[in-house]
């Protein structure tokens, strides 16, 4: 089954305006993969992702997300419910300073009845490991912790699809390892996400990633495919990770390692297997 | 003009459930030209660190001086603490706020005295520093600018000024890769030119490859002030209280366990790729 | 920017009644500040204006409420009259904004806010002279503490007003009142 | 600016403090009628020795109680003195100028400053032992019966609500709006008129800009997570009245009551 379809969407924001937010994108997201989005400021992440949650309509192309047409009105709230989305500032998503409170908000919108919702939230705040913090403020919580409550707002509507807006930008390391972490337990889960990022190292998490410039895709595949390719990074305005970097800069003093290595790890076991 | 933070203590909102980020017995001296790097985990009192300097907290005891002179004395000209300290804080895009570029530029020069041309000469040079075209920018208005933007106009705001020393709070945190390394190179470039940096960020990688120094808060207290190669060697220790080390220290890690030789002061990618290539050499 | 969701004018309103409780702390150093600047009275105008008489009506009611639950000021005794004044500014600066076209953004702005600030002003003093104070709130203490006092902030408010206003279509946070201006 | 007012909120655990806060701001509500109800000094004693009963069962403490009391006392003697000079020139004891004190402006006086005195020790009582979250909430509750009216009761349930989860985060961007600004060399104290409007300009902007954002982002984050105006949701439950509870109510209503009747 595919979780998101999406042919030849195109949007401007002033109608008629040559000036396209995103232009010509088609993809596939197949249910349970995880999607990463990455592009420079200004790339059309954004646009591209309140399409699959319908903030946006689309203006031109086709749309399909957990099986429902983005294009018919009366499936913009089914579409909402399916597909949650979480965004880039944890302290603009709170509705509620008590966090129960707020987890209850996205429920009530979607008509669960009252006497299921305290299960619910304590099942969605047991999944991003803050369990136990119902009655808490969400004054009191560190950035990461903010904005795993967030994302337990938008699980406990129980979406297939989850889309992740730059959220882990405003965190300091120890939150983005956090989100990140909180991320990986989802997707073990069964959940399909679609991660939107400029930091390229948390694309190596990814089963697949699609690369934005000015609006247009420049490249979709496997960490594997695409983080090895240099010029297309530089195209994107990415720099490629120090292990890619590596590959390239030993393999010019004549050093040749088997294959080209993501991450730290595969960079020295590479190393390690010149023996 | 050199920065010498007294046994400095300093308390948020005491005696309330808020009481946070509170500073206890810091010293140190930033020494003019100096490039210095602060870190800490969020809440260890960094930003608090630099608002005492900027003279914008009055710390409970201990004193903050610049050039050897007290800036919480009464008869310390404030004026000249505001035109030689630059502050540039966490989100500065949000200070926009004239009709203007040019006039919110040239806001913290209201106050210096200086004639109308060498206000303009000073707009257009930050502005210039910063990557815009002077002429094309000057009468429109900061807020329509995108986000990248607006922080590059702010900052200009701030270096029209010509301060000798700048402080800047995770001035990078949000831009893409290709922003955050053009801003750097500036930085550096600042600094080059003599003015003392002093620098918050979480960016590792950034600090190891551009700050001379780095200091280390944690829980309000200093936990390390020293060269950034000797600080950044000491990398177990310092993962353990929370704190990140650049990507190469990291990757020099791994290979040190893997029994390769390297050097444990390996911090940048420079560093790194040629003690690798020694080592693949010493492979083949 | 197209036209505001009732849920963006919802939360535009929320922010205005939280700004009625932080503006006044954040003006707190300036000396004189409340009484120059009634910087309660900058929230509530321009909920108004941008969000409509109900929201403005809400914001005059909610906000200085909240201000005296959270900050302990105005004290409790001065509440109701306040709430009066502020939600009567909110709803007629909404009120006009709807009434009042003129194809000048300016000019329909300074003919809601003037408009607003005096019918808040008269029914704040009916209101006291017929139920809060009754006997002892007399014309002249009237004219005095709304009117002299008050009309430096008048004055402050006719000028900072209009300029957030357009700040804000600026930065496109809200949108624009006639499409050629900007 | 450091630091984030709680208002008055002292935490405890008297029976007051228990009360839910709905019930606590509905006898708040019937109290005030009955203040503004008393004309006789009888009418006044019982509200005076019940305000001490609410002071003493709160265990605030007389201090506390009478604390934005003594913040307003010159107030308070103005007004007794302006009532005491000019409420009753028709027969006053002595006439200077145009002050004329007389017996009828003392009764009015002494009225109008024990009036102030008791609604601001009952509201104290109020806001002193409940914390301003929960008092928002207890507002929400009272905010129902206006739904018979057709007034969106739950729409503006979510406006205070969002309102007061922004208030801290709002406090802590305009504190550091101020410094930066401070730090940009701005001046808050300038003496011309249109200079004081300027003088502020750096401050209102951004906090507004700023604010507008949150509002912004917040706005689409609900729309995401499937909040609409035009339907339905569904609402929090409270629970009904414990013993104490009715017999607060009770006992305000009487209380209440006595005063329209010695009328």
């Amino acid at each position: 089954m595919q979780a998101v379809i999406a042919q030849h969407l195109t949007y401007s924001y002033l109608e008629k305006s040559k000036n396209r937010a995103i232009d010509n994108i088609s993809f596939q997201v197949r249910e349970g993969e995880f999607w990463a989005i990455l592009g420079h400021n200004g790339c059309g992440k954004t646009t591209l992702a309140r399409h699959l949650n319908a903030l946006i309509s689309p203006q031109k192309g086709e749309l399909v997300v957990a099986g429902l047409d983005a294009l018919a009105n009366a499936n913009i709230w089914k579409i909402r419910k399916a597909c949650g989305m979480v965004f880039q500032n944890p302290d603009n998503q709170f509705v509620s300073s008590v966090i129960d409170e707020d987890l209850s908000f996205g429920l009530r919108n979607f008509g669960v009845s009252e006497e299921e919702i305290p299960n619910r939230v304590k099942v969605a705040l047991e999944a991003v490991g803050m369990a136990g913090y119902e009655k808490r403020s969400t004054h009191f919580l560190s950035g990461g912790q903010k904005q795993r409550i967030a994302i337990a707002g938008v699980l406990a509507v129980e979406p297939d699809i989850l889309i992740f807006d730059e959220v882990t930008s405003m965190l300091d390391p120890e939150g983005r390892r956090d989100v990140l972490n909180t991320m990986q337990r989802l997707r073990e889960r069964g959940k399909t996400i679609i991660m939107i990022s400029h930091y390229i190292e948390e694309a190596i998490l990814a089963d697949r990633m699609m690369l934005l410039h000015d609006g247009k895709i420049l490249g979709i595949g496997t960490p594997g495919e695409i983080l090895p390719d240099i010029e297309l990074l530089n195209r994107t305005g990415l720099t490629p990770p120090m292990a890619v970097r590596a590959y390239y800069d030993l393999k010019a003093a004549g050093i040749t390692l088997k294959e080209c290595p993501l991450t730290n790890e595969e960079l020295v076991e590479g190393l390690c297997q010149l023996r | 003009m050199s920065i010498t933070l007294d046994s400095v203590f300093y308390t948020y909102a005491p005696g309330t459930p808020y009481a946070s980020a509170a500073l206890k017995n810091i010293s140190f001296t930033v020494e003019k030209g100096e490039f210095v790097g602060i870190m800490g985990k969020t809440g260890c009192g960094k930003s608090t660190l630099i608002q005492l300097i900027a003279g914008l907290l009055t710390p409970d005891s201990g004193a903050v001086l610049l050039d050897g002179k007290n800036i919480n004395d009464k008869n310390y000209d404030r004026n000249e603490l505001h035109r030689k300290v630059g502050v540039v804080f966490q989100h500065p895009e949000c200070q926009l706020f004239e009709t203007t570029v040019e006039r919110d530029v040239a806001f913290s020069l209201k106050h210096f005295g200086w004639s109308k041309e060498k206000v303009q000469s000073a707009v257009e040079r930050a502005l210039t520093m910063m990557g815009f075209d002077y002429e094309k920018v000057r009468e429109k208005s900061p807020l329509e600018f995108s986000g990248g933007e607006k922080r590059r106009i702010a900052i200009a705001g701030i270096l029209a000024a010509e301060p000798e020393v700048l402080i800047l709070d995770e001035p990078i945190a949000g831009l893409d890769p290709l922003g955050r390394e053009a801003f750097l190179v500036l930085v550096k470039r600042l600094n080059e030119a003599g003015m003392t940096i002093l620098m918050i960020s979480h960016n590792a990688d950034a600090l190891a490859e551009y700050a001379e120094r780095i200091v280390i808060l944690k829980d309000g207290m200093l936990f390390r002030d020293g060269v950034t190669r000797e600080v950044f060697s000491d990398m177990d220790e310092l993962q353990k209280n929370g704190i990140g080390v650049s990507e190469a220290r990291q990757c020099a890690a791994l290979l040190a366990e893997r029994g390769f030789d390297v050097a444990k002061d390996t911090i940048c990618y420079e560093d790194l790729l040629k003690q690798m290539i020694a080592i693949g050499r010493g492979q083949q | 920017m197209n036209k505001m969701t009732t849920v963006k004018k919802s939360i535009i309103t929320a922010v205005c009644i939280a700004l009625c409780v932080v503006l006044p702390q954040a003006f707190h150093a300036i000396p004189n500040a409340g009484s120059i600047y009634l910087p309660m009275h900058i929230p509530v105008l321009l909920c108004g204006l941008i969000c409509g008489w109900q929201y403005g009506l809400l914001c005059g009611l909610a906000g200085p409420l909240f201000s005296t639950l959270i900050t302990a000021m105005p004290p409790m005794a001065y509440l109701p009259p306040m709430m009066v004044e502020c939600a009567v500014y909110g709803c007629v600066a909404g009120l006009m904004m709807k009434l009042v076209h003129t194809g000048k953004v300016y000019a329909d702005l300074y003919i809601s806010l003037v408009a607003a600030m005096l019918a808040g002003r008269v029914i704040a003093g009916i209101a006291k002279a017929v139920i809060f104070m009754p006997g002892k709130f007399g014309m002249a203490m009237w004219t005095t503490s709304y009117f002299v006092t008050a009309l430096p902030g008048i004055v402050i408010q006719l000028v900072i007003l209009p300029t957030l206003v357009f700040a804000l279509m600026k930065a496109r946070l809200i949108p624009l009142r006639y499409s050629k201006e900007a | 600016m450091n630091q984030l007012p709680t208002g008055m909120y002292q935490p405890g655990t008297s029976v007051v403090h228990q009360m839910k806060a709905n019930i606590k701001i509905f006898c708040f509500l019937i109290l005030t009628g009955a203040v503004l109800m008393a004309e006789t000094i009888w009418g006044y004693a019982v509200l005076v020795l019940f305000s001490g009963c609410l002071i003493y069962f709160s265990k605030i403490g007389l201090q506390t109680a009478l604390s934005s009391v003594r913040r307003l006392i010159w107030f308070l003697i103005i007004i007794f003195v302006m009532n005491l000079c000019f409420y009753g020139p028709e027969n006053p004891w002595i006439k200077i100028g145009i002050f004329a004190p007389s017996y009828e402006g003392l009764m009015q006086g002494v009225h109008i400053a024990v009036r102030v005195i008791l609604m601001m020790v009952i509201g104290n009582v109020l806001m002193v032992t409940t914390a301003p979250l929960v008092l928002t909430e207890g507002m929400e509750t009272l905010l129902l019966p206006l739904k018979l009216f057709r007034i969106p009761t739950e729409q503006i349930a979510m406006i205070l609500s969002v309102a007061m989860q922004f208030i801290p985060t709002l406090f802590e961007e305009a504190d550091m709006i101020k410094k930066a600004q401070i730090a940009r060399g701005a001046r808050f104290d300038s003496k011309k008129l249109l200079d004081k409007a300027g003088a502020v300009m750096p401050l209102v902007v951004p906090i507004f800009l700023a604010a507008f954002k949150r509002a912004d982002e917040l706005s689409l984050a609900m729309e995401a997570r499937g909040y609409r105006t035009d339907m339905a949701r569904g609402q929090r439950k409270f629970g009904m009245p414990t013993g104490f509870e009715w017999l607060a109510i009770i006992t305000c209503s009487i209380l209440c009551i006595l005063q329209i009747l010695c009328l």
